[in-house]
């Protein structure tokens, strides 16, 4: 085992405040990604602070609306953005929003998409 | 002699006619007539009495007396006018230069006796000319201009015989002053200038025209205050009222009245601690700053200087005179780059070079005062040219920024042509202001290298300027609407004479200079300049070759040229057709060029306030040192 | 804080003569251990299938019928793989990689396996032929 | 009497009109090719051959003519047209201050080419173009004021058969001429509007719209500049033509060293930079020189 | 002919990893030195005679190499370095990706390699080079014949 | 009336090789507003998982960027070799160790090139390739690569370094880190370099931390960050400090990258010392289970594998944050007031890989 890592599962409700929490608490942000695992959508916040790995674990259903952490963590419009292109999820409040503009991908929400959707849909925007 | 009467009395004439006639057509028939009438009354001028100097005696006393209540009676108006819009200043001003008249006339009048009232030489024929030919042309372009003036500004009151009348008021003043000997008379058409161009500047009577107006009043009554005391001390002390023998006698007495008179020059013709009224006298109708404030009105303030000079001459005055002048005309130069509309370019354009003819006065040598007089002639066609076009431009376009002159070359032609032309004429080989700027670098170099150094930062200034307004006119972008379908024959044939003016006083510079310059030179200095043959040659082959090349060029582009592929713009291969790409958040976008301002090294506040204190102090030098 | 502090480089590059290596006139060196375009022992092959099988970009087909080889060099990425899992090893790697052709057609190289019988080139001249 | 002295000496002004309009692309392309290939040896490469230049243009009039309007290469034409006639209006030993402004006329029909295309990065080139020549333009209204302090005369002829050595009066002005003699040449630091290489922030900055046979016009509109330059600092030493020559490729050279040593300047200092060193090296040397010859 | 002596190229990436790219620039560099060729890297495609693509192309970028083709003045010719550019490569599967270069733009050289050594970009432009002459002749034929065309549709409409 | 100049900034534009497109507007030429657009190298990598079996991804992997391509596959491995629970040996940890230095000189002295390119300085630019053409063929000769190494492996490494030839490459690398030494003095001392990089772009400590900025942007702004110092590999036995610069702007993430080019000569060198003789892999079978975030010190600073898997052949997840990514944000901050000569200088500053942002 290299480093320790810890999984910290999240609600949606309590999100932004626990964010807020690590934000003061002068953690930075690494990453946000997203796993689409069938009929859930799995969103991972992970956090640095002193080479202390830590992360959040929000699960939500496909279509469901969060808000998002880029009012506390201006970087992370990047991620949204591109969470919401890739898989559809909606986020309310990105910064910048690129409305769907930002990868300009030949399929719609690839990840989320099924085999047949990517073969029949071109996805031209 | 009848000719210069009938050039001072006819336009004040016409003007109360097209005051008091209320009918639309008849006005414009009777302007037309007007402006034929002194077009070949100024013609018949240079035929008839270029040459030497010829004097006049036009002793009456009763035109002394009209002028002296015509005289009180305006400043009684101005007091007015100074009371309602509490500018005290300007009542200040006004109740001391009518102290110092009435005084004057009470007491010292009989004194002093007055052998020639007016006269006629070379300069003032070519500046008769210049009021004559372009006055009479920017006249015949108001007419047409101001009716779409008032369809645009539905605001402000319809008082167009009131303009008209005021335009050819002014004509009248300006060959006055051009042709009077008499400083008295030169002081009464001087003030008529004043006046006239305070009013025509609040013609719009919007707050920002009413301040502009009071502005240019208030400096000029200061000019003119000094203009006063200048006459006062010259009656008094050196015993002589008129403007050839004051120059003539020269000594000390002369010296004084002559700074002072070069004093109001400075500040008629708008040069550095003055140069504020200029700048602000563009909220006037356009032909109203092509006339007054280009090139008309502020040439009599350098044409006064460059007839007192000689006076100055040798005397540390003339050297301040010289660095006014150049100061003015650097730092002119240098905030024109800072400026996006298109009358104030204009307008310190027109300082600077007036700069440079103040320059040269100071400067005094024969070579210096040719440029200056050469700087006067294509200045005046070219400036006035292009105040003209502004003037159009901004009808159409509704606005008188540079950046909004984007492709103009498609949407309105003509004028740009017209515009290119007046823009190549004021600092591109071989148009006439470069063949000037030329003799007043030579000039400058064997008077003061410094001149000449501060002629070289200028000019590449200069350069800087136009060439970036030329650039923004000359892009070109197809599927433009044309725009100048609507422009009005009187406007179309103004800009056409002063396109092939300023062309046309560059190809007959050689005869205009040793027709008309040269003789005068020749009268004052003993001496002429003139050029190496070759190098005119030389103008003369760029002038042809341009004229050439560039219609056959175009014309080849336009008709024979097929022979090519057509492809969208370099746009980072972001092209979504030939102008516009697709940018960022998948917006389309056009590509959207502007023009460099430089703010960071010639913004206007901080340069005009290092130019005013310099030039305050180098005028109270130059006042200070007549004085001890 | 230096003025022309570039002088020195450029005076030693200036007298040392160019660096360069004159490619193509002076044929370049391979390391041996350079990855390059595949060959094959064809007679030793067996047909499985595994390097088809494992080929990341797909550039490899295997007919065991018609006991062929082939391989679309403008596909193939060079990573060695194929290598690695052949259970014969009768694929190998030249250490310089396959020529520029202006035509897909030319880069499809197939290699078929003679009757049994039959003597055939070593691998190593076919590679130089290429 | 080496072949300058010979031309100098040329009455015919035909023949020396002739023999510029014909030499001086030679040259202007030598000295490019000369100019390419050492600098590749200073980066460690071989570098193209000497005649690589000429290739390149006469690749250039073989291609198709590519446009974005029908108008973009008049402007070119005229400033190539400009550009020879300004320089065999000093070859001539026409009014050097005739010289300067003609030159300024070809600049500035070179930079509304560049406006006069509508498109982005030409115009940048453009705008930069103009700051660069409002940058050097005093300086070379400077180098005439002061041959004409110490000769006399703007005649370039009557400048180069003067006989004192003018770099001894006027080594302030020279450096100054060094410096904006980079501007003009098109070298780092000061090559802000176009370089040859396209690795800057402006792709090729005001020439990036024009291709074929009108970029082949701007080359050779530059070689002929180029050799007016050096005809100017041969001015300098036209004392000694020997002399003259030597410094022309010594100088030529060094502007290659410091192509080669310098990263691009910001318009900012180079405008700066230019004016300042105008001031103090060229207007204080003419202002001392002035003083110095007052009797 | 100096089609040959003064190949001028643009260098564009489509998708690829990178690798190609900086082995086209090191090409450039001392050790290869593409300029004893003539060669410039104009990155205009105005100026350029030799398309160099490197990578496969996706969504967003065939349009920018279908532009930047359509802005060369012909005579043009285009390579395609590395796998990902001849074929799609080990990309070719991804959703975004839509095949190697030929799916747009003609493609006259391919150079394989992943990434592509400077030696086989150099042989990739030289192999252009003579395509490039090849080009020149066909495009003025094409030209005079445009001409004949065009002058015999004009004497046909005067004589009309 | 505005004077604002819209200007497209790429996506095809000389002085990045790679496309990224900026909606730059402008004001003279002083930057009023940046936006990026990206997506002209995206090719959805991420989902090929799903299609590919975990071992034979390390290909993909590898190929996310050609320049740092090693240091994907390492973090692919480790991130694998964790899931599963697998012992690397510790010569193959060492030998990872070597080949990624390399590959973080290699990416520095492209860097330094690069960045020299966008400030208009071709000769020295041409001078760093020169030299980075040598550890180009010290790679070359130990892979067989010289841009793609393809020598890591799932438990392993694929290829050894023997004593002798490890010898040679330090001596090697000595030598060249004399000639480096020449050219790295003109980066750090020369005035026109200083004028171009001095100054602009600056980003303090606190908005680099708050912005999420990884790599030498973080470090040249004076935090001391370094994902080596997890301990990863070989990295916990060798003697290293992070190295860090306090000014922040762009001399500085310059002269991070410049004395990081030493510090990586000098790790080499400790490796090389340490290296234990042993086997270089390890046999893997089964199929991974479970989630790790797998965290690297690439040239551009930290990346991070993100893997999850089921039981079967295919990850059912795999992400990569690339460093690049982690930078974007704070490159469009930086943007906004430079002008547009600064903007080569700042992106390149950033030191942005596309293909690695946008996978």
């Amino acid at each position: 085992m290299i480093e320790e890592q810890t999984t910290i599962a999240v609600g949606k409700d309590e999100l932004l405040g626990t964010v807020s929490d690590f934000h003061s608490q002068g953690y930075r942000l690494v990453q946000i990604c997203c796993t689409a695992l069938g009929d859930t959508i799995e969103i991972h916040y992970s956090f640095d602070k002193d080479y202390r790995f830590t992360n959040l674990r929000l699960t939500v259903k496909p279509g469901e609306e969060i808000q998002s952490v880029s009012i506390i963590y201006w970087s992370a419009f990047a991620y949204e953005n591109e969470m919401s292109e890739l898989f559809g999820v909606k986020i309310r409040n990105i910064v910048v929003d690129y409305k769907g503009h930002f990868y300009r991908t030949a399929v719609a929400t690839p990840f989320v998409a099924t085999e047949t959707d990517e073969k029949n849909d071109t996805g031209k925007e | 002699m009848e000719t210069i009467i009938f050039l001072i009395i006819f336009p004040a004439a016409i003007s109360l006619v097209l005051l008091s006639i209320p009918v639309k057509s008849v006005r414009r028939l009777i302007a037309v007539i007007a402006n034929i009438a002194l077009i070949a009354g100024t013609i018949h001028l240079l035929y008839g009495s270029a040459g030497e100097t010829i004097r006049y005696e036009l002793e009456n006393v009763w035109i002394e007396r009209a002028m002296l209540t015509l005289e009180v009676t305006l400043s009684i108006y101005i007091l007015y006018m100074g009371i309602r819009f509490r500018r005290y200043l300007v009542v200040f001003f006004t109740l001391l230069q009518l102290a110092l008249l009435v005084h004057f006339e009470a007491f010292a009048i009989p004194a002093v006796p007055v052998a020639h009232n007016l006269f006629v030489d070379n300069f003032s024929i070519i500046l008769a000319l210049i009021i004559g030919i372009i006055g009479s042309f920017i006249c015949l372009y108001a007419i047409g201009y101001i009716e779409e003036y008032h369809e645009r500004h539905k605001e402000s009151e319809d008082n167009r015989r009131f303009f008209f009348f005021l335009m050819y008021l002014f004509l009248s003043a300006m060959f006055g002053i051009v042709f009077s000997n008499n400083l008295k008379w030169i002081y009464f058409f001087w003030e008529i200038t004043t006046i006239c161009s305070f009013l025509l500047i609040k013609y719009h009577e919007d707050e920002e025209s009413i301040d502009s107006a009071f502005s240019a009043l208030t400096i000029n009554l200061m000019g003119g205050l000094a203009f006063a005391a200048g006459i006062s001390y010259a009656g008094i002390y050196a015993g002589t009222l008129e403007l050839d023998r004051l120059i003539a006698e020269g000594g000390a007495y002369a010296v004084i009245p002559a700074a002072l008179i070069a004093f109001a020059g400075l500040a008629k013709s708008a040069q550095l601690p003055f140069s504020s009224w200029l700048t602000k006298a563009m909220v006037a109708p356009t032909p109203v700053s092509a006339l007054l404030h280009s090139s008309t009105m502020v040439k009599a303030g350098v044409y006064i200087i460059i007839k007192v000079a000689p006076a100055l001459k040798g005397t540390l005055a003339a050297a301040m005179l010289s660095y006014i002048g150049g100061l003015t005309f650097l730092v002119a130069s240098f905030i024109a780059i800072s400026q996006s509309n298109a009358k104030k370019v204009l307008a310190y354009s027109t300082i600077a070079n007036l700069g440079l003819v103040v320059a040269c006065a100071g400067i005094g040598t024969n070579e210096a005062i040719w440029s200056a007089i050469l700087l006067i002639v294509f200045h005046a066609v070219a400036k006035s040219l292009m105040f003209l076009c502004v003037g159009l431009i901004e009808n159409k376009l509704s606005s008188k920024e540079i950046e909004n002159m984007d492709f103009l070359i498609m949407e309105m032609p003509k004028v740009s042509a017209a515009m290119i032309i007046g823009i190549s004429g004021m600092f591109l080989a071989p148009f006439g202001m470069l063949i000037s700027k030329w003799a007043t670098l030579k000039a400058f170099i064997d008077f003061n290298p410094v001149m000449a150094i501060i002629l070289a930062y200028g000019s590449a200034a200069t350069l800087f300027f136009w060439t970036k307004w030329m650039g923004k006119i000359i892009t070109i972008k197809y599927g433009l609407k044309n725009r100048e379908k609507v422009v009005s024959p009187w406007e179309w044939t103004t800009l056409a004479v002063l396109s092939f003016m300023t062309i046309g006083v560059c190809i007959i510079f050689p005869l205009l200079s040793s027709a008309l310059i040269e003789p005068y030179i020749i009268e004052l200095f003993g001496v002429s300049p003139s050029m190496d043959r070759f190098n005119i040659i030389i103008i003369m082959i760029i002038m042809l070759g341009l004229l050439t090349i560039l219609p056959i060029a175009l014309m080849y582009y336009a008709w024979l040229d097929k022979d090519y592929k057509r492809v969208g713009t370099y746009l980072g291969g972001a092209n979504v057709d030939n102008v516009r790409f697709l940018g960022s958040l998948g917006a389309q976008r056009t590509a959207d060029i502007r023009n460099y301002y430089l703010d960071g090294f010639f913004s206007e506040k901080k340069l005009y306030n290092y130019g005013l204190v310099t030039a305050v102090f180098l005028v109270i030098l130059m006042l200070g040192v007549v004085v001890i | 804080m230096g003025f022309l502090s570039m002088t020195r480089n450029i005076a030693q590059n200036l007298f040392e003569g160019p660096s360069t290596r004159r490619y193509p006139a002076v044929k370049r060196y391979y390391e041996p251990k350079s990855r390059g375009m595949i060959g094959i022992d064809i007679e030793a092959c067996i047909f499985c299938g595994l390097c088809s099988k494992r080929c990341p970009t797909g550039a490899l087909t295997v007919a065991k019928d018609r006991k062929e080889w082939e391989i679309d060099r403008l596909r193939c990425i060079f990573c060695g793989y194929c290598v690695e899992v052949c259970p014969k090893k009768c694929l190998s790697m030249a250490n310089h990689y396959s020529p520029c052709v202006t035509d897909r057609g030319d880069a499809i190289h197939l290699e078929k396996q003679a009757p049994k019988g039959t003597t055939e080139q070593p691998v190593e001249e076919k590679l130089e032929k290429e | 009497m080496t072949p300058i002295d010979y031309f100098i000496h040329l009455d015919n002004i035909y023949l020396k009109a002739v023999i510029y309009v014909v030499l001086a692309p030679i040259l202007g392309g030598l000295l490019a090719g000369v100019d390419r290939k050492i600098s590749a040896r200073m980066q460690g490469r071989i570098g193209p051959p000497i005649l690589q230049p000429f290739y390149d243009v006469f690749k250039l009039f073989s291609k198709e003519k590519i446009i974005v309007n029908k108008f973009q290469n008049f402007n070119v034409i005229l400033f190539f047209v400009f550009m020879v006639f300004t320089g065999s209006l000093f070859f001539l030993g026409g009014d050097l201050l005739l010289v300067i402004f003609a030159l300024t006329l070809a600049g500035v029909f070179f930079a509304l080419a560049g406006f006069s295309v509508n498109s982005p990065y030409c115009h940048i080139g453009a705008e930069r173009e103009l700051i660069q020549m409002m940058s050097y333009d005093p300086m070379i209204i400077l180098v005439a004021v002061g041959m004409y302090q110490v000769t006399g005369t703007f005649r370039v002829d009557a400048i180069a058969m003067y006989d004192g050595p003018l770099i001894l009066y006027l080594p302030g002005v020279f450096l100054g001429y060094l410096h904006v003699l980079t501007i003009k040449l098109r070298k780092s630091p000061f090559d802000l509007a176009m370089s040859a290489h396209a690795h800057q922030e402006l792709v090729s900055g005001l020439k990036t719209e024009f291709s074929g046979t009108t970029l082949a016009l701007i080359e050779i509109g530059h070689w002929y500049e180029n050799v007016l330059l050096l005809g100017i600092i041969y001015l300098f030493f036209a004392f000694n033509s020997f002399l003259g020559v030597a410094a022309m490729l010594v100088l030529y050279f060094f502007e290659i060293i410091i192509d080669n040593t310098y990263a691009r300047f910001k318009w900012e200092l180079t405008f700066k930079s230019t004016w300042l060193v105008t001031a103090l090296f060229g207007a204080a040397n003419i202002i001392i020189l002035y003083y110095a010859m007052q009797p | 002919m100096f089609f040959k002596k003064s190949p001028w190229i643009i260098h564009y990436d489509a998708t690829s990893c990178n690798g190609c790219d900086i082995e086209v620039i090191a090409s450039l560099t001392p050790m290869y030195d593409l300029e004893r060729f003539g060669i410039i890297n104009t990155g205009n495609p105005k100026h350029a005679d030799i398309f160099v693509v490197t990578g496969s192309v996706n969504e967003s970028s065939h349009q920018v190499v279908k532009n930047i083709y359509d802005q060369m003045p012909n005579p043009k010719v285009v390579v395609a370095v590395g796998i990902c550019a001849t074929s799609g490569g080990i990309f070719r599967e991804c959703y975004n990706v839509l095949g190697g270069v030929d799916t747009v733009i003609p493609v006259d050289v391919y150079v394989p390699g992943c990434a592509a050594r400077p030696e086989s970009i150099i042989d990739g432009i030289i192999k252009a080079l003579d395509i490039l002459e090849r080009r020149l002749v066909e495009f003025r034929k094409a030209k005079t014949e445009a001409r004949r065309q065009e002058k015999k549709l004009r004497r046909y409409h005067l004589n009309d | 009336m505005s004077q604002r100049n819209v200007i497209p900034f790429g996506p095809q534009h000389p002085v990045l090789p790679e496309p990224i497109h900026l909606d730059l507007v402008t004001e003279d030429e002083t930057v009023v507003e940046a936006i990026p657009s990206i997506g002209f190298v995206h090719r959805g990598l991420e989902k090929l998982v799903e299609k590919k079996d975990y071992q034979d991804f390390v290909y993909v992997a590898e190929r996310i960027c050609g320049i740092c391509s090693f240091m994907h596959g390492m973090t692919y491995c480790q991130a694998v070799e964790e899931v599963m629970g697998i012992a690397v040996p510790e010569r193959a940890l060492y030998l990872r160790t070597v080949w990624a230095e390399l590959s973080r000189v290699h990416s520095h002295l492209m860097w330094l090139g690069l960045a020299a390119d966008a400030f208009g300085f071709e000769s020295l630019f041409m001078n760093c390739w020169k030299l980075r053409e040598g550890i180009l063929d010290i790679i070359e000769a130990t892979t067989g690569g010289r841009v793609i190494f393809g020598s890591c492996k799932i438990g392993g490494v694929r290829r050894d370094i023997d004593g002798d030839t490890m010898k040679g490459i330090v001596e090697k690398l000595d030598r060249i880190a004399a000639e480096i030494r020449h050219t790295t003095d003109v980066f750090l001392n020369d005035y026109s370099v200083q004028h171009r990089l001095k100054e602009v772009g600056v980003m303090s400590g606190e908005e680099a931390y708050a912005l999420g900025t990884v790599g030498p942007v973080l470090r040249a702004s004076g935090v001391a960050m370094d994902a080596r110092k997890i301990g990863y590999a070989a990295y916990r036995n060798l003697k290293f400090e992070p190295v860090v610069e306090k000014s922040g702007d762009c001399h500085a993430r310059c002269r991070v990258r410049v004395r990081e080019i030493f510090q990586s000569i000098d790790l080499i060198g400790q490796a090389a010392r340490k290296m234990p003789e042993g086997e270089i892999a390890v046999k893997v079978t089964g199929a991974p289970s479970g989630e790790y975030f797998s965290r690297v010190e690439q040239p551009r600073g930290e990346v991070i594998y993100y893997v999850k898997a089921n039981g079967t052949k295919n990850l059912q997840r795999f992400r990569v944050r690339t460093p690049t990514f982690a930078n974007l944000p704070a490159m469009v901050r930086m943007l906004k007031g430079a002008s547009i000569a600064d903007v080569p200088n700042i992106i390149l500053t950033v030191d942005p890989c596309i293909s690695c942002i946008e996978r």
